[in-house]
């Protein structure tokens, strides 16, 4: 069963990574490259975390939790990277693609 | 001792009369005088049984391991050197003190000429041949300070430094020599030297060290083709002439070849070398002394002229030669003497040396006259006076040498014309200063010069006629001691009579006299076509040409090596060490033993690996190619920086990887800084040329170090690890081997890495002192910047991270010891969760909440690393010995207490305080930041500005 | 448990810690604790010095753990001679530093790095810079040395880089820069030799180096020579010297001074390395520096030669002879004999102090001609103008004359006797005519450049009637000479105590060519 | 079940980087490859993490949390360089 | 295994060195950089590769890599990253006082 | 004197968890030091963090955090299902959030929350603070994305940390 779950999140985790960085390397603006990154690899490590604790719990040596900390740095700081690089790349003025809605101003 | 104390005298009097000068220039003179008086007096002393024969050898001890002593001889030729030096010296002294103008220091050249004196007298009265060279060395010195007396002229730089070069080489020419003699005979004492003749002429060392020692010889006698340095010495003051080019500083060469007469005369390479250097020398300087309108230039080369007989005449090499020899030495030491001392009468007088000016001074200064011409006699040869008596041996010499062998009437005959060239400058000098008309258009009227500017020159004059006249009953005895010494063997037969009868040498002296004076009348047309072909081969001119050579080379080797290119000492590094390791390798041929590739076994490769291997092998290349973009460079460089310490991680070295992941972000964050005041783009400058040479560097040492590292990694090996993981847990009381080495096995490498870093922190400090720089109003393409100086959520967010991320890096502290981590990294963790505030606040935010100052911080770490290793000296233990216990408290459990634990907290102060010492002068240096706000393009406005 | 075996090393780092924690404190208390300190190292070099001479190797063990696991100290004649140098010079420097009274700069050459008020921590760097030095010398530890050759090489950059200005910056950059290469180099060659032996500790790596098989003689000659292109580095040896001229003559005087060790390093590195790790007795790799040097050394010797003869500045001129002293010391220790490796253990300290002195004395020169400063000559032979009168040119004169003479290696002082030794030990080497004859070329190209030199700078200047009062420099402050006077008065102890101190000397290359004797003190009963 | 997934989880992690190290070259605008570093930065976690349980160690935790904190303070770095070229001011 | 360590710190030595030897502050910087990367994985290669391995006691691994490289190799690492920032804080100086970035102080060769 | 001797309350207690998280236990020994760390730590770091932290409402900012969990899972699935669909197909759009939130930290958790959630990122704070410029990766209707940031975050955010 913990196996079963383990491995589930293990390969969850490495799929989100994965699509994430996708995302990075086909998505065709800058703004939309952002997306990717941002969650779906947030939640890939969040799942790979999660089953590293659950994996070093049973192990045997007590419970293990500090992933969590890894988890907790993560929601904090990426939002923050996410946003500085939108402005960046507002203050610079990259091109968009498909869909101008919207118009970033000051 | 007492010998030792005669040279010492001197010496220690020179500054004792600069001093007195001071005070008057009598009491200078008197200085001087008592001086010279006290080395005549110490040697009196001694010398009774010199007076009958003996050797004297006096010895104190300095060097007796590689047989340098100081040890001191008076034999014969020192007791007839040091009696020249000394009583020639007297009266220039007494000389000087009327010869020197008011407005020169008179101390000054007392100074120098006590200094030279002593120097020579050194040199006459060594036993040990390499101190022997010392003085020799100090007359060059000593003479260099007297011929530059008058610093101010020109030609008296001049001529001191042509004198100093030429005699200065000379002796190191004597070194080497003297060297090699003493390889042979295994001694550099006279004794033992003189005494092993046949040994030094049989050994196949013998040509270099004859030639080496002659060098010396001929240098500082001024012997063809080194002879051009003595006229140019004329700038000296007239008594310095009259001392150093009479009968000392160029004797001291004769009396080299004096001294090491028995120990290297006697063969072929000695009479032809020394015998036909001579011969030229005599008769080049006769010939050119004719034709020199300068009083002091006709004795000039007539000095090298009589320079070059006497090294005939020791060139000769028969024992009655040798007499001859030392003859000539005395006879002209005392009529030079006086002759030069005439000439500065006259110039003192005149206020010129030229003779084409200087006529019919008879009228003017009759006694001077008188006492000139009969050293002009002297020198010429007359019967009467001394110089007659010497050239009458050296002539009968040169014959009955000219009978032995083939072409041998030629030397006879040279030796005429010689003669027949000293008859007729002297004649000259008589005739053209003394009669021949007017003077024409002096600076001044001349009369008889003070009663006792003159009275040296009657002494020696009086001199030249009691030997010319008395031989036997006066020079006789210092002659047959002083012969007896250089020969070091019982005197030949010979007779110091002025009638020998109708003998060859009789008429050639005959001939010389009628044939001088017929030439000397014959002078107008000889002196014209001497005038037009004067300078045709000027030995000065080839030596000027020789030194303009030397710096002209020097300069250009110079400049062309030392560019100031860094580009170029870098080349060179890598250059250097490419030669060394790959010729280090292959040393002893290619055919040697040492496969590239060892036996051990080796890990398989797996995919990932293999492929990030390959990334960061790309990202590397990439930013090769587009590392003039520097902020792209810096991006991908952070790349790298994270697939090393991926690398650290993968192969079992968790603490590395941790520490090259902090560095990493601390690094690009600095150069990030560094860049904001910097050129965005590196301009493409080397030429093709330059780049495919750099990159071949490059590609090299990239396949040296390969080579090297799979070589060593291929092999097996036994290493000391083993200790360090069986004592860890025991010895060193922590689990993370690593940590344990850190902070103990090696912790004073530890200790030694904190004080660079504290120094990195403090020299930066003391290098940026006040240094502001104007930053950059725009972006790289013109862009404004961005209005959100500290973007507020970034700011809000990051103030939360602080705690956090010192809480981790207190983990990181006290871990370390057992797990991954300690205080470097901690420190990291902690500078980075700091330098995070300035990111998201500035400078300024930060700045008023935490101190400016991290000087005690960096201190503080230092002293308790330090502190923690004193402790050590308490226990009697060595420096940095840990201790440690597992302590157990009620409530808090086991826990264990560690010395190196206060070490590795010392550690973390000092990375923390030297990292933000860093940071808070760029802080500082950010004052004056953004310059003029003049862009292009405003922030945010939009527009097609791509990267 | 001796401490005295360490605390030449503790000493300036305590020094330099309380100085670092008292840096508010007024200059003067600083400056004189500064100077206790050094006359505390020289006591204690002394003492070291004493301890050692009679032939005993005093080993320190690091933590107490054994070696080679642990890091050893090791004293022996030649690590305290090194140290009692160094101390010595530092006394000095730091009083030309420290001198009270100063009435006049020059434009460039004259700042006082210790003496201004926030003086920039110049007297903690000098500090360290001892630090570094010490346990440059003491260390039997090959990575050890290298760490000590950051400490000093990092406070070297702080103390070149005092103050300001052009040409010492760039100077500065370029001397930075060459380092934090050769620094890459020598890891290299520390991690080679200890992937290829597994052992850090000099002795220990004697002993296996000697054991070397086959095939590993490849990479372990390749590791040693890359060894020794570090250590020329630092001694610059030719070709690479080019850094030193420039950082040289550009920094301030009395840093310039202390420098005069900094290239002995680099040849210390050489000797101890060459004599102990790749000795006679190391099998398959020894005599493996030996044909290298000499050649080097002899053509350094000539290039630095040359450079003093065409130096336009005295100082710059001093920084070439340091390059030839260089190549002299290099040459006694490439001749690998008891008599070579003693004539450059001798000539070492010579060139030491009169190198420092030569700097301290440009300053001076440059301080009392004021705006001609050092310059010697405009680079067109001799047709210049005069140069202005300078203040109390018969002292000045008078000092140069004497640093001319043992500069030169000429008579009677300790250049000659050291040139002297050099060539008496070089008639042994087969090449001995190459050595000798430019050896004694090399005296002779000395001599005419000090001659040049000091005839511009003293025999121009103009009879004093027609002194042109502005241009007359500064009043000669007796301070600013009496580190000038101590180092000539060292000079000639070293001549009138050649006896003695020849003696000791020898004693020393005995014992270096005796590498066992250290390894059976470092190792005790291990092989 | 692990042993099989494992690998798989390796090879889209690896696949991830090689896209992140794709886009780093690429570029084309400096935000893009910081974006691509940062991406990178994280995607290097989930490998450490991977790590530690395919070989059951716990130690590569600490350089997993270290890559949070310093892969952060680098991005907002370079950003902020982008954005106001003086970093700290 | 081996063989590609080896061919990666070639490679980033090349790097180094060529970047070494630019004419500018900023690659020379970034070449002194590249070159301690190489150094520092090279001296770490000499205590030989080991996977899973770290010399941490009692972790019940199947054994221990020679710690003894790594504790050099971190300090290497502080001495080169000291080096480093003192680098590029004379980078900056020298553009101050020489006026340009080229480390000779020439500007447009 | 309370605000002095301790900065944050809810820190300590906070940072001594993440203390026992980061060593993997609850051994008191490691408690008492963790909680000696959550008091010392906000001392030290008083100066960077001055204005203390009001939560008013903890269960709701609880049971703000359990949508915000939810909806980053959700989002993160139909992120990815964006990302291997066609990117032709999709419909970025800015859309500018005004703002009701007055407080940095209130602001910066829902720039961060949006960050966090479906397919939006926050791309700029205007200069006044009133409005957030929102990144959408795909809103075909950029009004019902403004509209379901305000009531899911905003407004649980503006009680748990603004009102009085
Ligand atoms: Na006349
Ligand atoms: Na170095």
């Amino acid at each position: 069963m913990l196996d079963f779950l383990l491995s589930f999140l293990i390969l969850a985790g490495a799929v989100f990574t994965f699509i994430g960085s996708l995302g990075l390397a086909r998505l065709r603006d800058f703004y939309t490259r952002l997306h990717g990154p941002t969650k779906a690899t947030t939640l890939g490590v969040g799942c790979l975390l999660i089953a590293s604790s659950l994996y070093f719990s049973h192990q045997g040596n007590g419970v293990s939790l500090h992933e969590i900390l890894i988890t907790l740095f993560l929601f904090i700081t990426a939002p923050v990277s996410a946003h500085l690089l939108a402005k960046a790349a507002l203050h610079q003025d990259l091109p968009r693609v498909n869909d101008r809605r919207g118009h970033p101003r000051d | 001792m007492t010998l030792f104390l005669a040279v010492l005298t001197p010496f220690l009097g020179a500054p004792l009369v600069a001093w007195l000068s001071r005070y008057s220039r009598t009491a200078a003179a008197w200085g001087a005088g008592l001086v010279a008086l006290g080395s005549v007096l110490l040697l009196v002393s001694i010398v009774a049984p010199v007076l009958a024969g003996e050797t004297l050898v006096q010895r104190i001890g300095w060097l007796p391991q590689v047989g340098l002593d100081l040890a001191f001889r008076l034999d014969g030729l020192g007791l007839l050197f040091a009696g020249l030096i000394l009583g020639i010296g007297l009266l220039v002294i007494l000389y000087a003190r009327y010869y020197l103008s008011e407005r020169d220091s008179l101390g000054r050249l007392y100074a120098y000429l006590l200094l030279f004196m002593g120097s020579m007298l050194g040199v006459v009265l060594s036993e040990n041949l390499i101190q022997l060279l010392i003085f020799w060395e100090l007359t060059s010195l000593s003479s260099f300070l007297l011929i530059g007396y008058w610093k101010e002229r020109e030609e008296a730089r001049h001529g001191a430094r042509m004198a100093l070069a030429i005699t200065g080489a000379g002796g190191l020419a004597l070194l080497g020599g003297i060297l090699l003699l003493g390889e042979i005979t295994g001694s550099y004492e006279l004794t033992v030297i003189l005494a092993s003749g046949e040994l030094i002429r049989a050994h196949p060392l013998y040509l270099p060290t004859l030639i080496l020692v002659l060098l010396g010889a001929f240098t500082k006698s001024a012997q063809f083709p080194f002879h051009f340095w003595l006229p140019h010495a004329m700038a000296a003051p007239t008594p310095v002439s009259a001392y150093l080019h009479s009968a000392t500083m160029v004797k001291a060469g004769v009396f080299l070849l004096a001294r090491l007469f028995p120990a290297l005369s006697g063969t072929w390479e000695w009479s032809h070398l020394v015998g036909g250097v001579g011969l030229i020398t005599l008769l080049m300087g006769a010939f050119i002394a004719l034709f020199k309108h300068d009083l002091k230039g006709l004795l000039a080369y007539s000095t090298i002229s009589h320079l070059g007989l006497i090294t005939c005449l020791f060139g000769i090499g028969t024992p009655l030669a040798a007499v001859a020899g030392v003859f000539h030495i005395i006879n002209h030491a005392i009529f030079k003497a006086s002759l030069f001392m005439a000439a500065g009468i006259i110039d003192h007088e005149t206020g010129t040396r030229d003779m084409r000016r200087i006529n019919g001074l008879w009228k003017f200064m009759p006694h001077t006259a008188t006492l000139a011409m009969v050293a002009a006699a002297a020198m010429a040869g007359v019967p009467l006076f001394n110089g007659f008596l010497s050239k009458e041996m050296f002539f009968a010499e040169a014959v009955s040498m000219g009978t032995m062998m083939k072409f041998g009437w030629l030397l006879p005959f040279a030796v005429t014309i010689a003669g027949i060239f000293a008859v007729a400058y002297s004649l000259r000098f008589v005739h053209d200063v003394f009669f021949n008309g007017d003077p024409i258009d002096l600076p001044r009227t001349p009369h008889e010069p003070p009663r006792w500017m003159k009275v040296p020159v009657e002494v020696l004059v009086a001199l030249c006629l009691l030997v010319g006249i008395l031989p036997a009953l006066t020079v006789e005895p210092i002659l047959a001691l002083a012969a007896g010494a250089v020969l070091q063997a019982p005197l030949p037969d010979h007779d110091l009579a002025i009638w020998h009868g109708f003998n060859p040498a009789l008429w050639m002296s005959v001939i010389a006299l009628i044939g001088g004076g017929l030439m000397y009348a014959a002078r107008k047309p000889m002196f014209a076509l001497h005038a037009r072909h004067e300078n045709r081969l000027d030995a000065r001119r080839v030596y000027n040409a020789l030194l303009e050579g030397l710096l002209g080379f020097a300069r250009g080797l110079t400049r062309r090596l030392d560019n100031s290119s860094l580009q170029r000492m870098l080349a060179l590094f890598v250059s250097f060490a490419l030669l060394l390791g790959f010729s280090g390798w292959f040393g002893g041929g290619f055919g040697n033993n040492s496969p590239l590739t060892g036996p051990r076994a080796l890990l398989p490769v797996d995919a990932v690996s293999l492929f990030a291997a390959l990334a960061m092998a790309g990202v590397s290349l990439a930013v090769l190619k587009l590392h003039r973009q520097r902020f792209v460079a810096l991006v991908m460089i952070g790349a790298v920086g994270l697939l090393v310490a991926l690398i650290f991680v993968k192969f079992s070295a968790p603490d590395l990887a941790l520490t090259q992941l902090s560095v990493e972000v601390v690094t690009v964050i600095l150069l990030l800084l560094a860049l904001y005041f910097l050129p965005q783009h590196t301009p493409a400058e080397s030429n093709t040329g330059r780049r495919a040479r750099d990159a071949v560097l490059a590609l090299l040492a990239g396949v040296g170090i390969s080579a090297l590292a799979w070589a060593v990694l291929t092999r097996p090996y036994t290493s000391i690890a083993d200790y360090f993981l069986e004592n860890s847990v025991s010895g060193g009381g922590g689990h993370n081997v690593v940590n344990v080495i850190l902070v103990d096995f090696r912790g004073f490498d530890t200790l030694g890495e904190i004080t660079v870093l504290a120094l990195a922190g403090l020299a930066i400090f003391a290098m940026l002192d006040k240094l502001r720089l104007e930053g950059r109003g725009c972006d790289d393409v013109g862009r404004a910047w961005n209005w959100d100086t500290h973007p507020a959520i970034m700011a809000s967010l990051t103030r939360l991270l602080l705690p956090l991320a010192l809480l981790v890096s207190t983990f990181i502290l006290l871990r370390g010891h057992n797990l991954p981590g300690g205080g470097f990294i901690a420190g990291l963790i902690t500078a980075v969760a700091l330098i995070m505030q300035y990111l998201a606040n500035g400078v300024a935010w930060t700045h008023e909440r935490l101190p400016s100052n991290m000087h005690p911080l960096i201190g503080a770490g230092l002293a308790i690393a330090t502190l923690t290793g004193l402790a050590s000296f308490a226990f009697d233990h060595p420096f940095l010995s840990s201790t440690f216990s597992h302590v157990h408290w009620p409530i808090v459990g086991e826990f264990e207490l560690a010395s190196a634990m206060a070490f590795d907290l010392g550690v973390y102060l000092v990375v923390v305080g030297a990292t933000l010492q860093i940071l808070i002068h760029l802080g500082l240096m950010h004052d004056a930041s953004h310059g003029p706000d003049a862009c292009p393009i405003p922030s945010g406005q939009r527009h097609k500005a791509g990267r | 448990m001796n401490h005295l075996v360490i605390a030449p090393i503790l000493l300036p780092l305590i020094a330099g810690i309380v100085l670092l924690l008292l840096r508010h404190l007024d200059i003067n208390p600083r400056r004189g604790f500064s100077l206790a300190m050094v006359v505390g190292q020289i006591v204690l070099a002394a003492g070291l010095l004493r301890a050692v001479g009679g032939g005993d190797i005093l080993v320190y063990a690091l933590g107490d753990w054994p070696a080679p696991y642990g890091i050893v100290l090791v004293a022996d004649r030649l690590s305290a001679w090194m140290l009692l140098i160094t101390a010595v010079l530092a006394l000095f420097a730091l009083l030309y530093a420290s001198r009270g009274i100063d009435v006049g700069t020059s434009a460039d050459a004259g700042d006082s790095p210790g003496k201004r008020a926030g003086d920039g921590h110049f007297h903690v760097l000098f500090q360290l810079q001892l630090m570094g030095l010490n346990g440059a010398f003491l260390t039997g530890d090959l990575f050890n040395l290298f760490v000590f050759f950051e400490v000093l090489l990092l406070a070297s950059y702080g103390l070149v880089l005092h103050g300001g200005g052009r040409l010492k910056t760039r100077a500065g950059l370029h001397y930075v820069v060459l380092n934090l290469a050769g620094s890459s180099l020598f890891l290299i060659a520390v991690g080679t030799l200890y992937g290829l032996f597994g052992t850090l500790n000099m002795a220990d790596l004697a002993v296996r180096m000697a054991a070397v098989s086959p095939e590993n003689l490849g990479p372990a000659r390749a590791a040693g020579l890359l060894l020794f292109g570090v250590f020329a580095l630092k001694a610059a040896l030719l070709p690479l010297y080019l850094w030193l001229p420039a950082a040289y003559a550009q920094t301030s005087a009395p840093v310039a001074a202390l420098f005069a060790i900094m290239t002995k390093v680099g040849a210390y590195s050489i000797l101890r390395v060459s004599t102990l790790i790749f000795g006679a007795e190391a099998g398959g790799v020894s005599a493996l520096i030996e044909p290298w040097l000499l050649p080097l050394a002899l053509l350094t010797l000539m290039i630095g030669l040359l450079g003093a003869l065409a130096a336009r500045f005295l100082r710059e001129q001093a920084a070439y002879l340091v390059i030839a002293s260089v190549g002299s010391l290099l040459t006694a220790f490439a001749l690998a004999s008891p008599a070579g490796i003693a004539a450059g253990l001798y000539y070492l300290p010579h060139s030491v102090f009169i190198g420092a002195a030569l700097f301290l004395l440009a300053d001076r020169i440059a301080v009392s001609r004021n705006l001609a400063g050092d310059a010697i000559g405009d680079h067109i032979g001799d047709h210049f103008q005069p140069a202005p009168t300078m203040a109390g040119a018969a002292l000045l004169g008078g000092l140069f004359f004497v640093s001319a003479i043992l500069a030169a290696g000429l008579p009677p002082l300790s250049g000659f006797v050291g040139k002297f030794l050099l060539l008496r030990a070089a008639l042994e080497h087969p090449d001995a005519a190459w050595i000798i004859g430019l050896v004694l070329l090399g005296g002779l190209l000395g001599m005419i450049a000090l001659a040049r030199s000091g005839s511009l700078l003293f025999f121009r200047s103009l009879p004093p009637p027609r002194v042109v009062p502005v241009a007359t420099g500064a009043v000669v402050a007796w301070p600013a000479l009496l580190p000038i006077f101590g180092l000539l008065a060292l000079c000639i102890g070293l001549t009138l105590a050649a006896g003695p101190i020849h003696a000791y000397v020898s004693a020393t290359a005995e014992q270096l060519l005796q590498p066992y004797h250290y390894v059976h003190a470092v190792l005790g009963g291990r092989p | 079940m692990l042993s099989l997934v494992i690998p798989i989880a390796f090879a889209l992690v690896a696949g991830a980087v090689a896209m992140n190290f794709w886009r780093l070259l690429r570029g084309p605008s400096a935000p893009d490859r910081i974006l691509a570093l940062d991406t990178l930065y994280v995607n290097t976690i989930a490998l450490l993490v991977l790590l530690g349980i395919h070989l059951g160690s716990a130690l590569y935790f600490e350089a997993a949390l270290l890559i949070a904190l310093m892969g952060f303070v680098g991005t907002v770095a370079l950003c902020k360089y982008l954005l106001r070229g003086d970093i700290i001011e | 295994m081996e063989a590609l360590i080896a061919l990666l710190i070639g490679v980033l030595t090349t790097c180094g060195v060529y970047l070494l030897l630019r004419g500018r502050t900023f690659p020379v910087v970034l070449g002194l950089t590249f070159l301690s990367y190489a150094v520092n994985l090279f001296l770490f290669a000499m205590g030989r590769l080991a996977i899973g391995q770290p010399p941490v006691i009692g972790t019940g691994l199947p054994g221990y890599t020679d710690p003894l490289p790594q504790a050099l190799v971190l300090t290497a690492i502080v001495i080169g990253f000291a080096m480093t920032a003192f680098v590029i804080m004379l980078a900056l100086k020298a553009r101050a006082e020489l006026g340009n970035d080229h480390v000779d102080g020439k500007d447009g060769e | 004197m309370s605000l002095r001797l301790l900065p944050h309350p809810l820190l300590t207690p906070m940072l001594a968890g993440i203390w026992l998280l980061l060593n993997n236990s609850i051994a008191p020994g490691q408690i008492l030091l963790g909680t000696l760390l959550g008091w010392l730590i906000p001392l030290f770091t008083l100066r960077f963090w001055p204005e203390a932290i009001r939560i008013r409402h903890p269960w709701r900012m609880l049971r703000f955090f359990g949508v915000v969990l939810f909806d980053i899972v959700t989002a993160n699935l139909v992120v990815a299902m964006r990302i291997l669909g066609r990117p032709e197909n999709l419909r970025p759009a800015f859309i500018e959030l005004p703002l009701d939130l007055h407080s940095d930290l209130a602001i910066s958790l829902l720039a961060n929350t949006i960050c966090l959630t479906p397919g939006t990122v926050s791309a700029q704070l205007s200069q006044d603070r009133r409005t957030l410029l929102v990144h959408a990766l795909d809103a075909p209707d950029p009004e019902a994305v403004k509209a379901s940031i305000k009531s899911r975050y905003e407004a649980p955010l503006k009680e748990v940390f603004e009102t009085c």
